[in-house]
């Protein structure tokens, strides 16, 4: 699936709510339930402090295609990480470079990923970024 | 406390009377800052629609009275917090900007190399940095007075770290984070008996207790205005005239100065000394408002209030299962901090706030309490005069559903 | 420029609009502090009527507005003197605190022993004392650039100064005595050459000329908000990230750390680093409301017309005898500064606000250029959009009726 | 004359004019008129620096009597210099020292000896009242 097709499946699965409740309680569930990254991961070299909340992240390359995993100490921070990672793990380094994420607003979710928010967030987004700018790099030289 | 004479009082509040996410807006988040009343808010802008002007040393009228106005905040303020002299208040931004004028100015004239200052462990960072940024300068020491598991400071070791003759002691009067009050009083008569001068840090007290600094004997007595009603950008140290005459100026420029030359400059007599650049007259004016409102209340009643309101939050909260309280001394006051097993304050807040119940999570600029406690964070919800018992069912009831939604 | 204009603006300012001992305020004491339009004070109002709360890091909703609302004056400001990033803004209390925070920051990063930093000789104090008091401290040395009798700075004695290896050049964009408008790009330039970094003070520019700072290449602007229409208790600090970057905090508490314990504390990134404690979130916002203010305006035309104030003033007052301007560079802004032989400038500014009309009097907290030219002080008449040509008129008829009588 | 009729007397003075530039005219006329100190005076030691405007002020002790001589650069100044020293120059320690300043807001000019003003005429004042305090302290040694 592209980045976009997979946005869209999670706008709709969030679409059946109409209550932000509902909305938080399937995020909840999702950041409960999804092992994210595997425990060597969790040190303080993939740390991004985020006040806040703590976010792990790790990424690496295999076939052209990027493949992160993350974690977080809070529960709707590692929601919304299982979404992002959902969206661009598997994708090729371009792709994710190009990609949009009004899926977060549309469903919602869009503040937590405000700078002011200090939840770790938007610092691991930038962090995935940089890590498919710099895959990208490597392609490029091959 | 009749729930009319607060209701009163709650007009004056209009930002109290709005909906966040179509919820009726719950603030608890007073120990960060607090809401201004009307008249607070009124003054500021009289002075600008008819008082504005840069003070001392114009003669002519608006200069004259804009000049006069501040001054008569000074005094007002003095008398609040019983101030020997109008000329002990210095205005400053804020308690923060207070004591790095004093870990300056104060560690200039008193902290030589490898000597100490005392601070306890329940300090905010304003308390902390300062102090420890100084005194890495000046390879001196930070001694830290511990607490208990109750978030009670430890008075006997207290007395063995003034023994290691501090040349400062700096402590909060009530903590921000576990709401504690400090026995400041016997700590300073402690502290003066080795000759050691203190400084209270009275941002969590200000607006919720009567002040009395001279009974205090504290040496100094930092404060800010936005934590008791009135406008950002304002703030206070009071100091003792001896103190204040030693001291040398923290800022130059403006009006601190007294006669200048390229080769030396001569500073200007207190309180200007310490006041330099265009003075904040409109938020001066606009504490001097706050204090104004503040003492036009039955003080006593409302502290009593205060209390009940965070007795009937820590009653309710207790129970919830899986909570744990962060600060357990018996006097405590303004606000409850806890933390629930298997769940991040971080997720608990913004639930709660989807409910419209705005409390602070995270380490409310004191980290090295929640290393002592082990914790990532706590949620904190911190009262003030204008908040009901209702408020404080509601808050209960939006912990106890987010806790269950999160569990 | 129409006066119908003028006059549209001026109803915009609520307070010019009275009188004092019963004659219409001329107003014009304006490098002291400008008057606020309707559209800044109602800002701070609003913001207290509906969105005040501390921000940063709070995840409640109040807490987030504020926090994005603060942000956003942030990089509104940094629009409008056109800094490549909004982080290159640090808020600050004005122009006396940035210049505080530049000699104690810059200075622990560039200033050893026997260095020296330089200035000129029409410095306000807020850009001479701080900078005295820290070579004091580190024994090193105040070049000072020196003026000509019309107040004009000596570039080529400026060219040999900057020989003598200063390691930062602080310089005013415009005086604040003499109105001398200085040519810092070229003495950006001509300092870049030797690789010294360059302050200006832009307390009196700002509010009245186009400012860039990327194509002034300054490597630090600093500047007040009470001077250019924004409330008072707040300013900015614009500097390059490469040398924010490397500089050490000033002030310690607060959003400005990144970890603390009580061994040691890492500080947050950029502006944060620099800004300790509480913020002024509701002057910020003002300031950010004056900045929509002067950009909705015709600023060609608003220069031109402050110009024609001034051409205006200078042409009445040459008919007055004994009068002696102080200041008569070809290139001056905004005031106009004199002495009358035999007449102190106290009984001038004296007499003349009985009639109504505010100037200020005195050194202008710049004592050097009085001592330079050899006077006690002078009478300044500083101008603002809102001054219109009649009061220039009625001030100018004032002086003449003051002078008959104090002579 | 006791210092109650001097004050009287001035502010009987004053009270011809009804307009401000008229007093002030007055004033300014005195301010003129009047050589205050000897020029040896007029030196830092007898300095009072207002900032604004600078005041010299000497006193002396003579038959149970204060002598008070003053001066400054601004002429209003030295107008209400005059006034005061007129008030006060000739009198017992005691009576200056229980004296009431009055009359210099019945003839509109109190503002002049406001803290803010830092013309150092309220400097001199202090100043004048401290020199009758020391006077009084020393008669009373005696
Ligand atoms: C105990 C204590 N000290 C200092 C501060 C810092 O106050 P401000 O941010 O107003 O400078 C606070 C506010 O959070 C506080 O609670
Ligand atoms: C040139 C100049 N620099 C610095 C200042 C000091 O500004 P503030 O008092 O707002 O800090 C002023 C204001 O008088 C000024 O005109």
């Amino acid at each position: 699936m592209t980045i976009k097709e997979i946005q869209d499946a999670i706008v709709e699965d969030f679409s059946m709510f109409d209550d932000w409740m509902d909305r938080y309680a399937m995020l909840i569930e999702i950041g409960k339930e999804c092992p994210l990254i595997d425990d060597k991961y969790r040190d303080d070299k993939h740390l991004i402090n985020g006040c806040q909340s703590r976010v792990w992240l790790s990424a690496e390359m295999k076939d052209g295609k990027v493949y992160f995993a993350a974690d977080s100490d809070a529960v709707i921070t590692k929601g919304i990480i299982y979404l992002l990672i959902k969206v661009f793990s598997g994708q090729t380094p371009s792709d994710i470079l190009d990609s949009d994420l009004g899926f977060l607003d549309k469903i919602g979710l869009k503040e937590h990923l405000s700078p002011t928010r200090s939840n770790g967030l938007l610092s691991m987004l930038k962090q995935m970024m940089l890590y498919a700018e710099a895959f990208k790099l490597q392609e490029d030289k091959k | 406390m009749d729930s009319t004479y607060i209701n009163e009082i709650r007009r004056q509040f209009p930002i109290l009377n709005q909906q966040v996410y179509g919820k009726p807006l719950v603030y608890l988040d007073n120990a960060a800052t607090t809401q201004k009343p009307l008249c607070v808010i009124d003054r500021e802008r009289d002075y600008y629609l008819h008082e504005n002007c840069n003070i001392h040393r114009g003669v002519h009228y608006l200069s004259q009275m804009a000049t006069e106005a501040y001054e008569n905040a000074r005094r007002t303020v003095a008398a609040f917090i019983h101030a020997a002299a109008p000329h002990d208040i210095v205005f400053t931004r804020g308690t923060t900007e207070s004591l790095n004028l004093l870990a300056s100015s104060l560690g200039q004239l008193l902290i030589e190399e490898n000597d100490k200052v005392l601070i306890s462990a329940m300090e905010h960072h304003s308390n902390l940095v300062p102090w420890q940024q100084m005194l890495r300068q000046k390879k001196g020491q930070l001694l830290v007075c511990p607490m208990d598991d109750n978030g009670v400071l430890d008075l006997q070791r207290y007395e063995t770290l003034l023994d290691e003759k501090p040349r400062i002691v700096s402590i909060a009067h009530i903590s921000n984070t576990l709401g504690t009050i400090n026995p400041i009083k016997e700590m300073i008569g402690m502290a003066h008996k080795h000759g050691i001068p203190v400084i209270v840090d009275g941002a969590q007290s200000i607006a919720h207790h009567y002040i009395d600094v001279q009974s205090l004997d504290c040496d100094f007595f930092v404060f800010s205005g936005h934590k008791m009603y009135a406008p950002m950008g304002i703030g206070g140290l009071y100091g003792k005239s001896d103190w204040l005459e030693k001291m040398p100026p923290y800022q130059f420029g403006g009006e601190m100065v007294d006669q200048v030359s390229f080769e030396a400059t001569t500073f200007n007599k207190l309180p200007f000394k310490f006041e330099a650049g265009t003075p904040n007259v409109g938020a001066a004016l606009g504490l001097e408002s706050a204090v104004r409102f503040i003492e036009s209340l039955d003080r006593n009643q409302i502290e009593a209030y205060e209390s009940a309101l965070l007795q009937r939050a820590v009653e309710q909260l207790s129970e919830i299962e899986g909570l744990r309280f962060i600060g357990q001394a018996a006097k405590r006051s303004g606000l409850v901090s806890f933390v629930i097993d298997g769940i991040h304050p971080y997720d608990l807040g913004t639930i709660i706030d989807k409910m419209g119940v705005a409390v602070r999570t995270g380490h409310h600029c004191a980290e090295p309490v929640m290393t002592r406690f082990g914790i990532p964070g706590t949620v904190r919800a911190s009262f003030a005069l204008y908040n009901t018992m209702e408020e404080v069912d509601v808050f209960v009831k939006a912990v106890k559903k987010a806790a269950a939604m999160l569990r």
